[in-house]
């Protein structure tokens, strides 16, 4: 099966670099996509499929990352469809071929059981966006490029070496050294603890950089600033939920050899420190898609705080990866909308969004509010959790800051997406044909409502795969 | 049930003579004869003949606000006993509605000069519902020190002297608590030092100027209700200052009119020698009364532990 | 056959050195590709019995580290027509002085990590944590794009010296992978600052700053 | 206030107990979506609208019914149904604390939609009238929903779409700068509030090991002041308690008024239900929440009028003496709250009973206040007073409609304003422990506030029926509506209605009250009522002996003055010749005195003319009151942070080789920091 999931993107991905037609080409996306949920879906449900090889295992945390971003990339699939519509003016060869070659690079990132592996294939994450962020082939964009490969790179060579130091950690307490994440899982308690720490520190770092945790985000405001809205969600809700699956692994690797005090005290740190460089970045920020890169800095410190916390947050911090991506993705995708529609992101320029472009201007706002971790939404369920288990793991100080820096993001973020969707646009705007079309609106629709939804329910299946990744977090059988 | 009929024909012919008393004792020390002491039974009979001017801006506010007040003032004197008698109307927090309808009162009146679109009636409104906003706490700590005296919400058991008259730890309060009320007695019946009655220039007025277009017999009312406000705190007022007893029942009345008599006399001694003050110093005289009223509960609080 | 290895690791460490003292790119892209065939010949030498596959995973270290990636950028400096890396952040003697200290530091690092006991007395972990910092200061004292990339390859020289010492744990297509990301990453950043170079008509990448708060 | 066991849906369908609670909720679900009906109408067209007040007037009245059947049988009726979230179940609970709150709840949100059928035309608003009929609906669905709710997470998710729901009905015109603002601080200020919730509910669960809203008297004293202090901030800011007011009047005038009104009416009162269900809930064993709430209170109150007084605009007024009515009401609560520490029933009884019934009585006369401001904007194209003037010609009726909003609002009798006070004076003269116990006279210095704030009201209420209805009109008013629609007048006179029923028939309230108090402490002894602690039929035979006086009098009058010569002229001018409206006393000018007293707590902006030269030209004086807290304290803090932080941007200047530097700064911080002695 896992073959199977990982070749069929790529198979995909080499069609579409063969289809000629630049009209029919991107139809292939949803194609891929829709079965690639069906394959997710149908995996989920047989337990037997789930361990194809030693090396190719989906566990717990990976089936929720996989349905996360299956789901979100089924509704980004089509809603590409609608996007490249309008950029009929240049090829969409590379991209259709980089959206699909990251689908199957995910894939094997969540199968991967093998550290060594899920280094290969993150890296590899690394370099299909890169294609990706180049689209626009503007000196900005070049410029967007350069920095993310160069920090991207050097953030992956750390944690290679992190890998490295792992691998020895075993070598120097005398065991058959290897990175087959069962075995090193195994014999964890008997690594050797200061291999253990160092290696610990650079992959966190090192994966932390692929997530964009301060102070390794810098790349994200850049990036973000410059792709297409279906590109940033991709980024937002795939790429750091993958990093951030690589960092869950190491956390278990040291939940395991009983570090949980010394991670803790890392994990809160670069969590708290996050959201405080996203907090403060946020204050009077005039361009929006910045401010959603700073956002995604936020929601990258919540989850690895929700791992510091540990034991009774693990279940919001997992759940986070679901509602984060899934409301990422609205408010990428309806970004990008409002982008195209007044062809500016500067709030001085853009205005009145909500009557401008109805639609994509109240799904920005109700994104702004879902994200934020306003009721009913789904963030607010998982944060929601999160801050419990602050209070039940007795860590009121943390849950306290945890709060008011949401607060001071709130405050941030607000002032820029209440300026873009209220009021009425300024009559210098350039007119731009833009109009919400069927393929553009409906996507963000359907992504609401499901963040929504999570906000108001967690489906029974849901709850228990959320409820065995946890208990396999901890080593519980 | 007799006491209740004299108490009311008291309320309603008594009124009018205390501000004679006033003014004959100004002209007796001004050294002039004097009008009658019944000269506003005269004025208010001549007023009652006479018709109406109604300034054409107004509307029914003009004429219901002499009527409000003069009814709101009439169930206040029902509400209020005299001397040892117990009111025709009493029940538990009847004091609190006592002082409810001085401010219906008020709100009537000066929407009713507020009615009439002249910049001086709009003044004195602004300065009677001001100069209220000073003389209602004061009124309140003086409530607040009776019922703790008295431990009672009803006026005719809070104004009643207790049996064995006040212990001489109470005697500091209940001074303190009577000079605030004779300030706030002053300033609610419109007299010197905080508004001239007789004056004739608008800009220093108070009550006199809301009610310029009022005439004939609204005026009339408003003159009445006016004189029955003084006559209705006056009797508040006597109750603590001399809360003196005839060992006879009926004694009480006369006692009565002879003390309320001797109030208003001593209210025309002080229009006489004292200045009216200028407008910007009265809320510090009102504040000082305020502060008369709450010291006097401080310290009753203080006897009381 | 500690002192060999532990002699070409010294050579790889002075090679650091220059490759910071220099300002001629051309001359610091040929000590990075000798430093990418020594590693090749350190894997040997660390490696006692030699079976098929870590040969041929030494062979593809040194075609790819030593060949293939520096032509690669021999050419796109050829593209670039720029012989000279401008003065840079961190001036060339200052950065050797620096090289040396973090070679120093790294010495100090190793000796607190515990070493398994067959790695007594190599310079590996040393030479690694020095070649990694080596490249940290390349990437951060040189303006010219390509400079950049050669940091970036030292570092990576850097860890693979570290993978020496568990050579026989990471499975060949691990390596072969974690080889062929390298080679494709580089290949991919060269595409970059070809692009990069045609836009901004300079490798500068103090051009580089329009996206920024 | 236990609910009777935690029963599954299904089998108390049929219970009889569970009949008002089903009503109840299926009010809400209606009030809920009542809008979305109307997005299948064009948004040029009546339709929506229409079908929208026509469905919130059968939800509220089966409302109605709902609390009807519930006081027959006057028990705590609960329905919980387990829910997918990872706490608990979706439970709600109606008892005698709910069913107070949510009789305004219904009455008011229903009245202001027929309101807003003539006033808010949805033909005439087509950008915003079919999200606003869609916002206000939710509003009034979710504030039924806070109000029923028994789960700390239904209630959060209900609390939380009332505050959207009032941001966005709030922001209709969000075109104007002004109303962002506006909405822009109400949504930073609600969004502390939540948080506070959201802390406070966690530590709730932390204590109480549920998110059940049940009795938690074991609660560690230490934690039940964590958790009270807690919820009186979150809670106050959404009720509007001085200093977290700085949203309100904003947001009040800005907002449409029949959304002023409800938001003003109702949904303060939210604010002001979260802290008595809290209270109710938690073990109140220290005086000092007593005494807290009740200075606050008093605080709240003298000042909120203070400010009313100041203002020239007629919704910032009504604004600020909703705030005042908050205080009021907190000055209640505080004494029942001291009633609990000290266990005296009848505080407990007249302090809660009178703060309840004022709670119902400012939700009629303010939402009365507010429609009639609507009209009278209406008919100004003005919020500002001091341009109105004589529009008791123009509109007599509404006149006589503001006049009993007024009185009732300055608590004259015998409207109901008078008796909600009067009960709350009862009580705390009672604290002076007037039956010789040792009582706790500091509460009830409170009363001489409580009396000043009554006679500023005067004033401020007096101010603003002056300037906009008497004297002449200040300038020609254009385009006037001469007549007001019936649409318009009906909620009106319904909402007069009941302020002078409520004030004359006080003890029709008394049961439900009752029972409130009860469910809201159980303390030995509580056996009284609150007709037998504060004796009401004499509020009604004062009424209407005052009624009958002043018939009598205006009887005897008209019947003496009907021989009488009545003569009409204008207003005699003093002599002077040409007098014009413009010369009459405005309304900034009735407040100036007030205003010059009370500067110590306004801060009055004036700006005086320098006229010192000869032949000076022409020179204006301006004078206003802005709010103190939020213009002199709130903004300029903001201000500062803005202008600062963003230096930290030097961090981000795009070069990458210093990006890089943080990566290798981080790693080693994190080595020392882990302590490298790895």
């Amino acid at each position: 099966m896992a073959f199977a999931m990982i070749l069929f993107p790529f198979a995909m991905a080499a069609t579409a670099a063969a289809v000629p037609s630049n009209r029919l080409r991107p139809w292939l996306l949803p194609l891929t996509a829709v079965f690639f949920s069906a394959a997710t879906v149908f995996v989920l449900m047989r337990p037997a499929l789930m361990t194809t090889s030693p090396w190719l295992i989906l566990d717990p945390p990976g089936r929720i990352v996989l349905l996360a971003i299956s789901t979100l990339f089924l509704f980004c699939s089509f809603y590409t469809v609608g996007y490249l519509q309008y950029r009929k003016e240049r090829s969409n060869r590379v991209f259709c071929a980089c959206m699909l070659g990251f689908l199957g690079v995910m894939s094997i990132v969540v199968w991967s059981h093998h550290l060594g592996l899920m280094w290969v294939a993150i890296e590899g994450t690394t370099l299909v966006m890169a294609p990706l962020i180049y689209f626009n082939r503007t000196p900005r964009s070049i410029e967007a490029t350069w920095k993310y490969l160069m920090i991207g790179s050097v953030g992956i060579a750390l944690a290679l070496l992190g890998t490295l130091f792992l691998a020895y950690a075993s070598v120097q307490a005398g065991l058959e050294s290897t990175l087959a994440f069962e075995d090193v899982l195994q014999n964890a308690s008997l690594l050797s603890k200061p291999w253990l720490h160092a290696a610990f520190i650079l992959l966190l770092v090192g994966y932390g950089t692929k997530m964009g945790l301060a102070p390794m985000h810098t790349w994200k405001p850049e990036v973000y600033g410059e792709v297409p809205g279906v590109v940033g969600a991709i980024f937002a809700g795939g790429v750091t939920s993958c990093a951030f699956l690589a960092v869950l692994r190491i956390y278990q690797i040291c939940l395991a050899a009983g570090e949980q005090a010394y991670m803790s005290r890392m994990l809160l740190l670069m969590g708290l420190f996050s959201m405080t460089v996203a907090g403060l970045f946020m204050v009077n920020q005039r361009d929006f898609k910045r401010t959603l890169a700073y956002s995604s800095v936020e929601h990258m410190g919540i989850l690895v705080l929700g791992l510091g916390i540990g034991g009774p947050a693990l279940f919001g911090t997992l759940l986070h990866i679901l509602t984060n991506g899934l409301t990422k993705g609205v408010l990428f995708l309806s970004s990008g909308n409002i982008h195209r529609a007044y062809d500016s992101k500067s709030t001085d320029v853009v205005r009145g969004a909500m009557r401008r472009l109805p639609l994509s201007g109240t799904l920005f706002l109700a994104g702004f509010l879902a994200i934020t971790g306003s009721p009913p939404f789904g963030p607010f369920v998982s944060e929601f959790t999160i801050l419990n288990g602050a209070f039940d793991a007795g860590r009121f100080w943390t849950a306290g800051l945890f709060l008011f820096l949401l607060l001071v993001i709130f405050i941030g973020m607000g002032k820029t997406v209440l300026a873009v969707v209220q009021g009425s646009a300024p009559a210098q705007v350039g007119q731009t044909p833009y109009r919400d079309g069927l393929l553009t609106a409906a996507p963000i629709v359907l992504l609401m409502g499901l963040v929504l939804l999570l906000g108001l329910l967690i489906p029974a299946p849901l709850n228990t795969m959320l409820h065995d990744a946890v208990s396999y977090l901890e080593g519980r059988p | 049930m007799t006491d209740t009929l004299i108490h009311v024909v008291l309320l309603i012919t008594l009124p009018p003579l205390l501000p004679g008393v006033i003014n004959k004792t100004k002209a007796w020390f001004a050294g002039r004869k004097g009008p009658s002491v019944l000269q506003l039974y005269y004025d208010l009979i001549k007023l009652m003949r006479k018709g109406m001017v109604i300034s054409t801006t107004t509307t029914w506010i003009f004429i219901a606000g002499p009527i409000v007040t003069l009814a709101a003032v009439l169930l206040a004197g029902m509400l209020m006993p005299i001397s040892g008698f117990k009111a025709p109307i009493a029940f538990a927090g009847d004091l609190i509605l006592f002082a409810y309808l001085f401010g219906l009162a008020r709100f009537f009146t000066t929407a009713a000069a507020m009615d009439t679109g002249s910049p001086f009636e709009g003044m004195g409104a602004a300065r009677e519902v001001t100069f209220a906003c000073l003389s209602e706490p004061a009124l309140f700590f003086a409530f607040l020190v009776m019922a703790k005296l008295s431990g009672s919400l009803m006026l005719t058991c809070m104004l009643h002297t207790p049996a064995g008259g006040f212990s001489s730890a109470m005697v500091a309060p209940l001074i303190l608590v009577s000079i605030g009320l004779f300030v706030v007695l002053l300033a609610e019946s419109c007299r010197i030092p905080v508004d001239d009655p007789n004056t004739h220039l608008e800009l220093t007025m108070i009550h006199e100027v809301m009610v310029l277009d009022h005439s004939g017999p609204l005026f009339g009312i408003i003159l009445y209700s006016a004189s029955m406000k003084l006559f209705v705190l006056g009797t508040i007022l006597l109750h603590i200052v001399l809360p003196l007893q005839a060992e006879t029942m009926w004694m009480n009345w006369p006692l009565f009119i002879v003390e309320i008599i001797g109030l208003a006399i001593v209210i025309g001694i002080v229009e006489s020698i004292m200045a009216r003050l200028r407008m910007c110093h009265i809320p510090g005289l009102l504040i000082a009364a305020m502060l008369f009223c709450g010291f006097g509960f401080i310290l009753l609080m203080r006897y009381s532990q | 056959m500690t002192d060999l290895l532990n002699a070409v690791l010294v050579i790889i460490l002075v090679m650091n050195l220059f490759a910071l003292g220099t300002s001629r790119i051309r001359a610091v892209i040929r000590t990075v590709s000798v430093q990418g065939i020594l590693l090749g010949v350190a894997a040997l030498l660390v490696h006692q019995h030699l079976t098929i596959p870590v040969a041929l995973m030494i062979v593809v270290a040194i075609v790819i580290k030593g060949l293939l990636i520096p032509s690669i950028m021999m050419r796109a400096l050829r593209d670039a027509q720029i012989k000279r890396e401008i003065e840079p952040l961190i001036g060339f003697l200052p950065s050797i002085i620096l090289g040396a200290l973090a070679t120093a530091f790294a010495m100090l690092i190793a000796g607190q990590l515990p070493l398994a006991s067959q790695h007594y007395g190599t310079l590996l972990v040393p030479t690694s944590v020095a070649t990694v910092i080596v490249g940290f200061i390349f990437l951060v004292s040189r303006y010219k794009a390509i400079s950049q990339v050669i940091g970036y390859l030292i570092l990576e020289n850097g860890i693979f010296i570290f993978s020496l010492l568990l050579i026989e744990a990471m499975p060949v297509i691990v390596e072969m992978g974690v080889m062929l990301d390298l080679f494709v990453g580089i290949f991919v950043i060269c595409i970059i600052i070809n692009h990069i170079n045609q836009a901004f008509s300079s490798m500068d990448t103090r051009k580089l700053v329009s996206l920024k708060e | 206030m236990q609910p009777m066991g935690c029963r599954s849906l299904t089998d108390n369908l049929d219970n009889i107990y569970m009949l008002s609670v089903q009503m109840i909720l299926v009010a809400i679900v209606v009030l809920s979506l009542s809008g979305l009906p109307g997005c299948l109408c064009s948004s040029r067209s009546m339709a929506g609208q229409r079908i929208a007040v026509f469905l919130m007037v059968l939800a509220s009245l089966t409302g109605l019914g709902g609390i009807a059947v519930w006081l027959k049988q006057a028990a705590v009726s609960a329905l919980s149904v387990p829910w997918f979230l990872p706490w608990g179940q979706f439970s709600v609970t109606v008892d005698a604390i709910s069913i107070v709150f949510l009789v305004p709840v219904f009455v008011v949100p229903m009245l202001g939609a027929i309101y807003g059928l003539r006033y808010w035309r949805q033909s005439e608003h087509p950008e915003n009238g079919r999200s606003l009929v869609i916002f206000y609906g939710l509003l009034a669905g979710a504030m039924a929903l806070v109000v029923v709710a028994h789960d700390a997470v239904l209630f959060l998710i209900a609390w939380e779409m009332m505050a959207i729901a009032a941001f966005f009905a709030s922001t209709a015109e969000h075109d104007y700068p002004d109303v962002c603002r506006a909405g822009w601080i109400y949504l930073i200020a609600t969004h502390i509030g939540t948080l506070c919730l959201i802390a406070m509910f966690a530590l709730w669960r932390h204590e109480t090991g549920s998110f059940a809203l049940a009795s938690a008297q074991g609660v560690s004293t230490k934690f039940a002041g964590t958790l009270f202090v807690l919820s009186f901030i979150g809670f106050g800011f959404k009720a509007g308690v001085m200093p977290l007011h700085v949203w309100l009047p904003g947001a009040h005038a800005n907002a449409p008024s029949h959304v002023s009104a409800v938001m003003s009416g109702v949904m303060l009162k939210m604010g002001v239900y979260g802290i008595v269900r809290m209270t109710a809930l938690l073990p109140v064993t220290a005086d000092w929440w007593g005494g807290a709430v009740l200075t606050v209170g008093a605080v709240t109150g003298v000042a909120g009028i203070a400010y009313a007084i100041g203002q020239n605009d007629i919704k910032r007024m009504l604004a600020y003496s909703s705030i005042e009515n908050i205080g009021i009401i907190m000055i209640g609560l505080g004494l029942a709250l001291l009633g609990r520490s000290h266990s005296r029933p009848i505080w407990v009884l007249l302090g809660l009973g009178g703060a309840l019934l004022h709670v119902w009585n400012h939700s009629l006369f303010k939402s009365l206040l507010f429609f009639n401001a609507g009209a009278i904007i209406h008919a100004c194209h003005t919020r500002n007073i001091d341009r109105m003037g004589g529009l008791a010609k123009q509109m007599p009726l509404l006149m006589l409609l503001f006049v009993i909003g007024a009185a009732a609002i300055c608590a004259l009798p015998p409207l109901n304003g008078f008796a909600s006070e009067w009960l709350i004076y009862s009580g705390l003269f009672d604290a002076l422990g007037l039956d010789g116990t040792a009582g706790f006279p500091a509460a009830a210095i409170a009363a001489v506030p409580l009396a000043m704030i009554g006679a500023l009201a005067v004033a401020c209420f007096v101010k603003m029926f002056g300037a906009v209805f008497l004297g002449a009109p200040r300038r020609e008013m254009a385009n006037h509506h001469g007549t007001l629609p019936a649409g318009m007048i009906l909620p009106m006179a319904a909402l007069a209605l009941g302020c002078i029923g409520v004030g004359l028939f006080p003890m029709m309230t008394t049961t439900v009250l009752d029972n409130a108090s009860k469910t809201w402490a159980s303390l030995p002894g509580q056996t009284a009522s609150i007709a037998s602690a504060a004796p009401l039929k004499w509020i009604t035979l004062m009424g209407l002996v005052l009624v009958a006086f002043i018939g009598l009098i205006a009887f005897a009058l008209k019947k003496h003055t009907q021989t009488r010569i009545i003569s009409k002229a204008g207003t005699w001018d003093c002599g002077y010749a040409r007098p014009t409206a413009r010369i009459q006393y405005t309304g900034s000018s009735f407040g100036q005195m007030l205003v010059r007293l009370f500067a110590f707590i306004l801060w009055p902006k004036t700006a005086r003319p320098t006229t010192g030269r000869l032949f000076p030209e022409l020179a204006q004086f301006k004078s206003m009151v802005p709010d103190a807290i939020l213009d002199r304290v709130v903004t300029p803090l903001f201000g500062v942070l803005g202008t600062y932080l963003p230096m930290l941007r030097v961090l981000q200047r795009g070069q990458t080789h210093l990006y890089v530097l943080y990566i290798l700064v981080i790693v080693i911080i994190l080595l020392i920091f882990s302590g490298i002695g790895v």
